[in-house]
């Protein structure tokens, strides 16, 4: 088995399951705080298939995305955490 | 040799990931699924971005990992602890089965005391407009 | 010196908006500098125009990319045209916006934002490349959509809302289109694409990207039935601004069609037929819409609509006479419906109110000025030998030619109810003894107003007239340019040569 | 929202993405990136600092209005689109600059083509400002 | 004045790092980049505190990796073990640490161990609210984070 | 693949449409979002899709060694994304400030302007 | 000619300047340039009576066929010398009748572009020259009728009649096109050359009735005379001038125009018989029910054009020779009437017929003037209406089918005209002065001479017809019917059938006048009739077509959104779903040139796809904003994974910004509304997943065809040896389609003042009064 079938067989799905996972709980809820966490995380293994498709794919470039997505993801969470604090208050 | 180090983080990534999944989907409440999703789903995308930098084996690449590891070390646990924060603010009850919290009416007197338990996904808010 | 003229337009909005952005807190410069462009870019228009005229279809390859690999800009009669009627419309407009508009519009940005509208115009008008037109496309949305909610009171947010998704829409659809083009070709380049579609050898494909265009440019040409957005919308901005959308907005999107229609497209039976249906429809909507209305801007929105009927006909006929005649009716349109919206602004900065029911006595009031309006007005009907006349010579006569009958009545019909309308509204406006309306306290009316404003608002009235009654009177050398026009649209291989053959590549 | 552990972080992540901003705004050319990409980032990382310190701190850091650089950046656009012109090439036609001394000689070839890049970063960035406090300050 | 030079030396190694180019122009070009933006953002207030952060961050990351690792574990046998045996709980951790970089570092690190999470801090900074999956009992809790992270994050920040 | 991508793009349209048909102006503005979207998965669908080939020279090289995805509709793309995200801010602040002046969410109490007046 | 035509022009355009001071005693001498041109055409009479015909031509717009052609001939001749003729004594009258009103000026400007279009109408060789005269003449009678535009009844009055005759105009352009391009010209006289192949044409017909359209309306005739009454709110001298001597002969004019060129047909013939005799029958019975002076006029006006139309009917030259002596008697005694009309009106303030008598006491000369003008109308010897009568008789009995029919409905609409006739010439001045006319004085000489003069000239022209036949009847004769008409015009015949039915016509007439009062009861008796009438059938069509248009209008601009959206998405629909199904082929979808679909993608679009259901279904506004989110790092993803670096990038830093805006705005808003009914969803998912579905279609029949590279090859190519980057998405961002991206920084720019304005701009309060 060489590694680009490793990847693809062994990892890939184990990751992409992992997606269908905390899908899951989004789609559960029940808060929308347990909803953006679940988005939270979505964009965190989002970076690991990232990761992982640029290894099969032998392009490294695409490992600056998944700098941009750990870098820019962090907002949304400060952004929907203000937000619901501030529906709180009134 | 190199593959076989790829594959071993690659495969540790992937099961950390894997676990931050269950974990998630498991946990009873919110405060508990964070603590399980942001560790877990943190190491397993380390694991796996590390395997990307093996692979590549130059220094820039490597570097860049770093640097979204890095990152990453730094937000997660910022963005567990805001909504954290908020999630204890809006009022999202801890487990049945919580032992203590020391939390209890540090917040506005309103917000918690009378906590009306965590409307599962209703609209958060009143219909009169604030400005 | 000439060899990038056709840039110039562009060029010099684009300098404009961006030093009037410069100058942002100082509205008496922005002024200025306003409507000295304005009168600067009439005069580069002017001399493109008569370049075009005498030395044919002018191309710019931007960034000296060969076609069909750059964007390509094309200036033929039809591009110049538009140019020349949009400055001059930018002239009038710039003048009596900035006697008209109130100060705080004026300081959150309305010149730049002016500007950058006519950008998209010419732009719009001289592009060659059909995503760079989406692209001026958008620009001209989201400028008329600022200058629809600047101020931001009630009517204008509700109008700007229904504007803003049915324009999207329009949008969406559009680069639909696009995408379905480029699918199908692999190319953008408008000359480019006249060959590449006529080599496609699914038709049926051909027709449907054909229909998503014109439903696209359908929606903002609005024509029946996808016109709401336009009588939600126009009388809600100032008086300025309705005229500029009154006069140009609309004729984009029939621009598109035409370009679209006569160089990359061929009409199919099944195409025509559509189009004459949607002329017959909108010509009908249009003309009892106005009928209907108690606000003279309103009324004037919907004949903006039923008018737009007469250029949907001359494409739909798709015959020299009928093409020539719908690009007549264009230019005259544009004059013609600028002039009038300022003349609602005039009238609602006599009388406060832009109510039928409620003004009154303007004749009496201001004799002088009421012959100014009907100038615009009777051309607007039509009354022979005024500018409205002579294009429904060419639409009538390409009816009897190519046995669209219903189509002729239709168009005898749109005639007939615009004259009611404008009767009546002469009748209602001019002759009728106005309601006592009680005056507004600290309304800046007509007759407080400084002399040099008072100019700065009829001048360009003054203007437009006058260029109209040429339209008319001069109605012979309109339809010696409607004719050439018209035929270098039939005959688009003068257009394709223009951007290939005469493409210019310097030396890299 | 001004929670300590958000200010302190974000006082960090500030320079961290202003440096990665302009990384991706030069290396558009030859990878991934540009002056897009690169606005959105920077406006991003003055975004996350008003969100933990608060608007006014953001607006005293930056000083100059971020309305500003729009004209700035289009004006940057522009006159590189126009450039051109004075040599008779038509309107957008990249112009290259000779090679230049360290340091600017780690930008690469040096054209037209960056300053509109530039251009349209610092449009990116007074646009996303623009709007982003605007708001703020409204709410 | 020195802070800034070490900031300034930071994001040059930043700026280095991340183009993968040591060569002495792209060196100075970090620098001069670095220099220009920390006086585009440091203007009128502001000490950032860069320069104490670099020595430390790289010896307390071996440290952190290992609890990272340790805790990690202990999680996955939790979630996937059938049955949830958790004794889950907010506690008031009183701090030692005054600084607010030292306060949010704890905090962080806090978060990315398993089981445990900074929820706020009070105030007046004195007190860290934690939540934790395993609270057998308070105080014991409370000294293991007082005796861990924090401090090791006083021995490495002095 | 092709299949569910335009399955996908479909979708979005419709969704996109669906949601401006409601009375939320929230709503509506999603709506937009949505079939923005759409369009610019259309156009990469219809300029044909290829995987792990960015259009990106390779660094030793000065043309392309190996296949690589066409990256006009990319840029293409690129542009509208901008550009619909200048249009959506300015329709999402139109929304906060249609709520304050006209004071409803509720497009169906947003039809004074077409009234006859 | 031009220069003729044109002064009336100028004289107005000169008002406009000058106004202010032909307002006072300079008024009179405008009527200097209508009495001038009266002399010169009176100059051609000689040549015109000669059989020639004076032709001028000026090229205008050559391209639409439109170039001022002139001709004088017999016809126009007469026309011509009525308009500046009859338009001299009007002028001058004016300056008296509305001596001192302070729009005087406008009156004087719209009376000289009335008397321009008249003349250009007349003397036009061009169809379409005449059409824009034609025009003209409505308009300036438009404005003339609503002169007195502070009265309601005036301005509906005007509107009214310009809708009348403007339909009628619209049809003349309509004939007028298929005319020019059947005959291939616009020259009438060229025309005339080509009747026979004109009424063989498949469109003679159409012709033939656009142009009656027009000429109907314009002159008057049933259905459609309704609009002449209203006219006469318009002041006395436009009564006189417009709607009794001049415009509404502009439709005889254009029937006798074309009778050489379109009649002698049974369709032409029969039709103007049936509408003239039923006009001139209908119209001379309602004079009976009259108390109005200017109605009862009206009327009477009515009737005789219905007569000429019969008259041009018949088309014999007896029945042409009538027509022409017809329009001059008509002429010369109805405006003495309407001027009287005037002069009663002005003295004595009062048209009321039932209470005017006895002011032969105060304005002796006046009566007599109206004697003359009654007598010429009853066709008494030895008034020119004398003459114009036998002819009548003698044009009926001498055809061959129907003269009976037709003799008797002469007759009995001769008995009612004199009946009218003597009722406004006659009726007033006779009997007791009631007391309170007992002040009224004599008109000044300005308002009574011209009167005087048209009178004395009718008993003249009676007594010696044959001072017109010759110069001006028969050349009219023989422009309408041919060369070398024979017309002898006399006062006595002898005795014979015609005298004996003159006879008759004047004995009931005048037994009828002395036992029918006018009353004001018989007037309301009629009203309830009127629900029936024409005008009241146009007004009850114009109150529904109104209401059809506020329904239709308010159908489709209802003002909610979402039906604007439906409509334009399901118009879409059926054009875009006829188009594809219905041209008959398989769907051409060819599986095999897909790629292989991978569990990570199907992961990943399964996701997506649930997101957008999720965002559609979900009922809190952040739920589906977050959704939202997710929907965009799906895309983002696919981006990566179909080799959009690029792309993914601006995706995601985008999606990432749009979740903050919502996040800022959304604070500040209501609940997420779910109001509408269950119904409505399920129209609009049909509706969307319709669109959806077309859309998916479209996309994989594109996919099925092959694909064209060459301008992505030549970017492949190009990007780092011409272009000097490797990233050539990039590259073609900033330099090949570079100026896409400047515009598109513009549109950012734009959007974000937009922002700030919107957000910072508050208007003052006394700003927000203002809506410009
Ligand atoms: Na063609
Ligand atoms: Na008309």
């Amino acid at each position: 088995m060489t590694l680009e079938e490793y990847l693809y067989y062994i990892i890939l799905p184990i990751v992409s399951f992992s997606i269908l996972l905390v899908f899951i709980r989004f789609i559960k809820g029940p808060t929308i705080s347990d909803r953006i966490i679940a988005v939270d995380l979505l964009v965190t293994i989002g970076i690991g298939i990232i990761a992982v498709y640029s290894v099969q794919t032998n392009q490294s470039t695409f490992l600056d995305i998944a700098l941009i997505l750990a870098l820019i993801a962090f907002l949304g969470t400060v952004a929907y955490s203000s937000y619901i604090q501030k529906r709180k208050k009134k | 040799m190199i593959s076989i180090i790829i594959v071993v983080l690659a495969t540790l990534g992937a099961l950390f990931v894997l676990l931050a999944g269950i974990g998630i989907l498991r946990m009873p409440d919110t405060y508990l699924r964070m603590a399980v999703t942001t560790k877990a789903a943190t190491l397993g995308v380390g694991l796996l971005l590390g395997a990307a930098a093996v692979y590549f084996n130059d220094l820039s690449t490597t570097t860049r990992v770093l640097a979204i590891i890095v990152f990453i070390l730094l937000t997660a646990p910022v963005g567990a602890h805001l909504m954290g924060r908020a999630s204890y603010i809006v009022g999202n009850k801890l487990w049945e089965k919580s032992v203590m919290d020391d939390l209890e009416g540090k917040y506005s007197k309103s917000s918690v005391k009378d906590k009306k338990p965590a409307e599962p996904d209703s609209e958060e808010g009143s219909t009169i407009p604030e400005d | 010196m000439t060899e990038q003229l056709l840039l110039y337009p562009l060029l010099l909005q684009m300098f404009l908006a961006i030093v009037l952005m410069f100058s942002w807190s100082r509205i008496s410069w922005q002024k200025g500098i306003s409507i000295i462009g304005s009168f600067l870019n009439l005069g580069v228009a002017v001399w493109l125009f008569s370049h075009v005229w005498e030395n044919g279809t002018q191309t710019i390859q931007a960034g000296n990319w060969a076609p069909p690999f750059g964007i390509t800009f094309v200036a033929d009669s039809l591009s110049a045209t538009l140019v020349l009627l949009t400055s001059i419309a930018g002239v009038a407009v710039s003048s009596f916006s900035s006697a008209s508009v109130i100060p705080s519009r004026l300081k959150f940005g309305y010149f730049p934002i002016f500007h950058f509208l006519l950008l998209g115009l010419n732009g719009a008008f001289l592009t060659g490349d059909i995503f760079n037109l989406y692209v001026w496309f958008e620009i001209i949305i989201i400028t008329s959509f600022v200058l629809l909610t600047i101020g931001g009171e009630k009517a204008q947010l509700e109008g700007a809302m229904k504007y803003f998704t049915l324009n999207i829409l329009a949008s969406v659809i559009f680069l639909t289109a696009i995408a379905v083009l480029y699918g199908l070709t692999g190319s953008l380049n408008m000359a480019d694409l006249a060959g590449k579609v006529a080599a496609v050898e699914n038709r049926t494909l051909i027709q449907v990207n054909a229909l998503l265009f014109l439903i696209g440019f359908g929606i903002k040409s609005a024509v029946f039935p996808l016109y709401f957005w336009l009588p939600a919308s126009y009388h809600t901005p100032p008086s300025a601004v309705s005229s500029i959308f009154g006069g140009l907005l609309t004729k984009v999107g029939v621009y598109a069609l035409l370009r679209v229609f006569t160089l990359i497209f061929e009409l199919d039976t099944f195409l025509q037929n559509v189009l004459l249906t949607i002329a017959v429809l909108t010509l009908f909507s249009g003309a009892i819409g106005a009928l209907v209305q108690n606000n003279i801007r309103k009324m004037f929105s919907y004949l903006v609509i039923c008018h737009i009927g007469y250029m949907i006909a001359g494409l739909g006929m798709m015959t020299e006479v009928a093409i020539a005649g719908a690009i007549f009716y264009l230019i005259h349109d544009i004059l013609v419906k600028t002039n009038l919206f300022m003349v609602t602004g005039v009238i609602y900065k006599l009388k406060a109110t832009n109510s039928m029911k409620k003004l009154g006595g303007l004749y009496a009031d201001q004799p002088l000025l009421s012959l100014l309006f009907a100038i615009p007005l009777f051309s607007l009907v039509g009354i022979p030998p005024l500018s409205g006349f002579w294009p429904k010579l060419s639409l009538i006569g390409a009816g009897f030619e190519t046995g669209n009958y219903v189509l002729i009545g239709a168009i005898l019909f749109a005639s007939f109810l615009t004259l009611f309308v404008v009767v009546r509204f002469w009748a209602e406006v001019f002759w009728k003894n106005g309601e006592k309306v009680e005056k507004i306290r600290n309304f800046p009316y007509f007759n407080k107003l400084r002399n040099y404003k008072k100019f700065q608002i009829i001048g360009p009235i003054v203007f437009l007239s006058i260029i109209t009654l040429y339209v008319g009177f001069g109605a012979e050398n309109i339809q010696a340019l409607a004719t050439r026009i018209s035929y270098e649209l039939m005959n688009s291989e003068g257009y394709i040569d223009a951007v290939f053959s005469n493409a210019r590549i310097m030396e890299k | 929202m001004r929670t300590l552990i958000l200010k302190t972080a974000s006082n960090y992540m500030l320079p961290l993405l202003l440096v990665f901003s302009v990384f991706i705004l030069l290396r558009g050319h030859y990878l991934p990136g540009g002056g897009f990409v690169g606005g959105l980032i920077a406006s991003i990382a003055f975004v996350l600092h008003a969100f933990a310190n608060g608007l006014e701190t953001t607006k005293e850091l930056i000083r100059i209005h971020p309305g500003f650089l729009m004209p700035t950046g289009l004006g940057l656009a522009f006159v590189s689109g126009i450039g051109p012109l004075f040599t008779d090439k038509p309107f957008m036609t990249g112009l290259w600059f000779p090679e230049l001394p360290p340091p600017l000689s780690v930008l690469g070839n040096i054209g037209t083509a960056l300053f509109f890049d530039i251009g349209v970063y610092f449009v990116v960035l007074g646009v996303t400002l623009t709007i982003i406090f605007s708001i703020s300050e409204s709410t | 004045m020195k802070n800034r030079f070490l900031a300034n030396l930071l994001l040059t190694f930043i700026w280095v790092a991340l183009t993968g180019n040591f060569e002495f122009a792209n060196v100075l070009f970090g620098f001069l980049l670095s220099y220009f933006l920390l006086w585009v953002i440091t203007r009128g207030s502001g000490n950032v505190h860069y320069f104490k952060l670099v020595p430390r961050v790289v010896s307390f990351f071996f440290f952190f990796l290992y609890e990272l690792v340790k805790a990690n574990l202990q999680v996955a046998y939790e979630v996937i073990t059938p049955n949830l045996n958790m004794t889950p709980g907010i506690v008031a951790v009183p701090l030692d640490i005054s600084s607010d970089f030292q306060i949010t570092m704890l905090a962080n690190l806090i978060t990315l161990t398993p089981g445990t999470l900074s929820m706020d801090v009070s105030e007046d900074k004195k007190v860290l609210y934690v939540h934790s999956m395993y609270i057998k009992d308070r105080e014991e809790f409370i000294k293991g984070i007082k005796n861990g992270f924090e401090k090791r994050i006083i021995e490495i920040s002095g | 693949m092709e299949i569910l991508l335009a399955i996908m793009v479909g979708t979005l349209y419709a969704a996109g449409i669906y949601m401006i048909l409601r009375r939320s102006l929230v709503k509506l503005i999603i709506g937009i979002i949505l079939l923005g979207n759409g369009a610019n998965l259309l156009i990469f669908l219809l300029g044909r899709i290829a995987k792990g080939q960015p259009p990106i020279i390779p660094e030793a090289s000065k043309t392309f060694l190996e296949a690589y995805s066409d990256p006009l509709p990319q840029a293409l793309i690129l542009t509208a994304i901008v550009i619909s995200f200048g249009l959506q801010s300015f329709a999402i602040i139109l929304v906060k400030r249609a709520h304050k002046v006209v004071k409803t969410d509720d497009l169906d109490e947003m039809n004074a302007t077409d009234e006859y007046s | 000619m031009l220069a003729a035509i044109l002064s009336g022009f100028l004289f107005s355009l000169f008002l406009v300047v000058a106004g202010k001071y032909f307002r006072g005693k300079l008024a009179v001498l405008s009527a200097i340039i209508p009495l001038g041109l009266f002399i010169y055409f009176f100059s051609f009479i000689g040549r015109v009576s000669n059989g020639e015909v004076i032709r001028q031509s000026y090229e205008w717009v050559p391209s639409f066929g439109l170039n001022l052609h002139f001709t004088l001939d017999g016809l126009s001749l007469l026309f011509s010398l009525l308009i500046t003729g009859i338009g001299f004594l009007v002028f001058a009258y004016t300056a008296s009748y509305l001596k001192g009103h302070s729009y005087l000026d406008r009156f004087y400007g719209y009376l000289g572009i009335f008397m321009g279009a008249m003349l250009g109408l007349v003397l036009s060789d061009n169809l379409l020259s005449m059409f824009l005269f034609w025009e003209l003449t409505s308009i300036s009678s438009f404005f003339l009728i609503g002169f007195n535009n502070t009265s309601e009844a005036s301005r509906k009055s005007a509107v009214l009649a310009l809708a009348i005759t403007g339909t009628g105009g619209f049809l003349l352009l309509a004939g007028a096109l298929l005319l020019g391009s059947v005959a291939g010209t616009y020259s009438i006289s060229e025309m005339l050359s080509l009747s026979g192949a004109i009424a063989q044409s498949e469109y003679y017909l159409w012709i033939v009735l656009l142009l009656f359209g027009a000429a109907f309306t314009k002159s008057a005739q049933f259905p459609f005379h309704f609009w002449l009454p209203g006219a006469m709110k318009a002041p006395t001298p436009v009564s006189t001038y417009l709607h009794s001597a001049t415009m509404v002969k502009a439709g005889i004019y254009l029937l006798l125009r074309f009778t050489p060129v379109l009649g002698n047909t049974e369709l032409w013939n029969t039709t103007l018989i049936i509408v003239g005799g039923i006009t001139m029958f209908y119209a001379a019975v309602h004079t009976l029910f009259r108390t109005d002076l200017k109605g009862v006029l009206a009327y009477s006006t009515i009737s005789v054009l219905g007569l000429l139309v019969f008259l041009i009917g018949l088309g014999t030259q007896y029945a042409l020779t009538a027509a022409a002596v017809y329009i001059i008697v008509h002429a010369l005694y109805k405006a003495t009437l309407f001027l009287v009309t005037g002069i009663i009106d002005h003295e004595t303030g009062t048209r009321d017929i039932t209470v005017l008598s006895g002011l032969r006491k105060v304005m002796w000369p006046v009566a007599i003037i109206g004697f003359l003008a009654a007598i010429s109308s009853a066709g008494m010897p030895p008034t020119v209406g004398f003459v114009g009568k036998d002819l009548v008789y003698e044009a009926t009995l001498q055809m061959e089918e129907w003269s009976v029919i037709l003799t008797i409905i002469a007759i009995a609409t001769n008995i009612l005209v004199l009946y009218a006739g003597f009722v406004v010439g006659i009726k007033p001045f006779t009997g007791k002065l009631p007391e309170d006319y007992s002040k009224v004085h004599m008109p000044p000489m300005l308002m009574w001479v011209p009167p005087a003069i048209l009178a004395v000239l009718g008993l003249i022209v009676g007594v010696f017809p044959s001072i017109i036949d010759g110069p001006l009847i028969k050349p009219v004769v023989d422009a309408v019917g041919g060369a070398g008409s024979e017309v002898h015009l006399k006062l006595w015949h002898g005795f014979n059938l015609v005298l004996l039915l003159s006879a008759i016509t004047l004995a009931v007439g005048i037994t009828l006048y002395f036992v029918l009062k006018p009353s004001a009861k018989r007037e309301e008796a009629i009203a309830k009739f009127e629900v029936v009438s024409p005008k009241n059938l146009v007004t009850e069509f114009g109150r529904n077509f109104r209401k059809l248009s506020e329904v239709w209008t308010g159908l489709f601009q209802n003002g909610f959104l979402r039906n604007y959206v439906s409509t334009i998405i399901l118009f879409l629909i059926l054009l875009v779903g006829y188009s594809l199904f219905t041209t008959d082929r398989g769907f051409p979808l060819d599986l095999t040139s897909f790629s292989r679909v991978t569990y990570y993608e199907m992961v990943i679009m399964g996701v997506m796809f649930l997101s957008v259901l999720f965002v559609v279904g979900a009922k809190s506004r952040l739920t589906a904003v977050v959704a939202m989110g997710i929907v965009g790092y799906a895309i983002c993803l696919l981006f990566v994974i179909y080799s959009a670096p690029d792309l993914a990038m601006t995706q995601f830093s985008i999606d990432t910004l749009t979740v903050i805006l919502f996040v800022l705005v959304l604070s500040s808003l209501p609940k997420y509304l779910s109001i509408t009914d269950y119904k409505m969803r399920i129209k609009d998912g049909i509706l969307s997943s319709l669109f959806g579905i077309l859309i998916t279609l479209i996309s994989l029949e594109v996919l099925a065809e092959p694909v064209n590279k060459e301008i992505s090859e030549f970017y492949a190519d190009n990007a780092y040896v011409l272009a000097h980057g490797k990233n050539v998405v990039n590259v073609i961002l900033v330099d090949f389609r570079g100026t896409d991206t400047l515009i598109e920084i513009s549109v950012l720019t734009v959007a974000a003042l937009g922002v700030f304005s919107l957000l910072k701009l508050r208007l003052r309060k006394d700003e927000r009064n203002i809506n410009d």
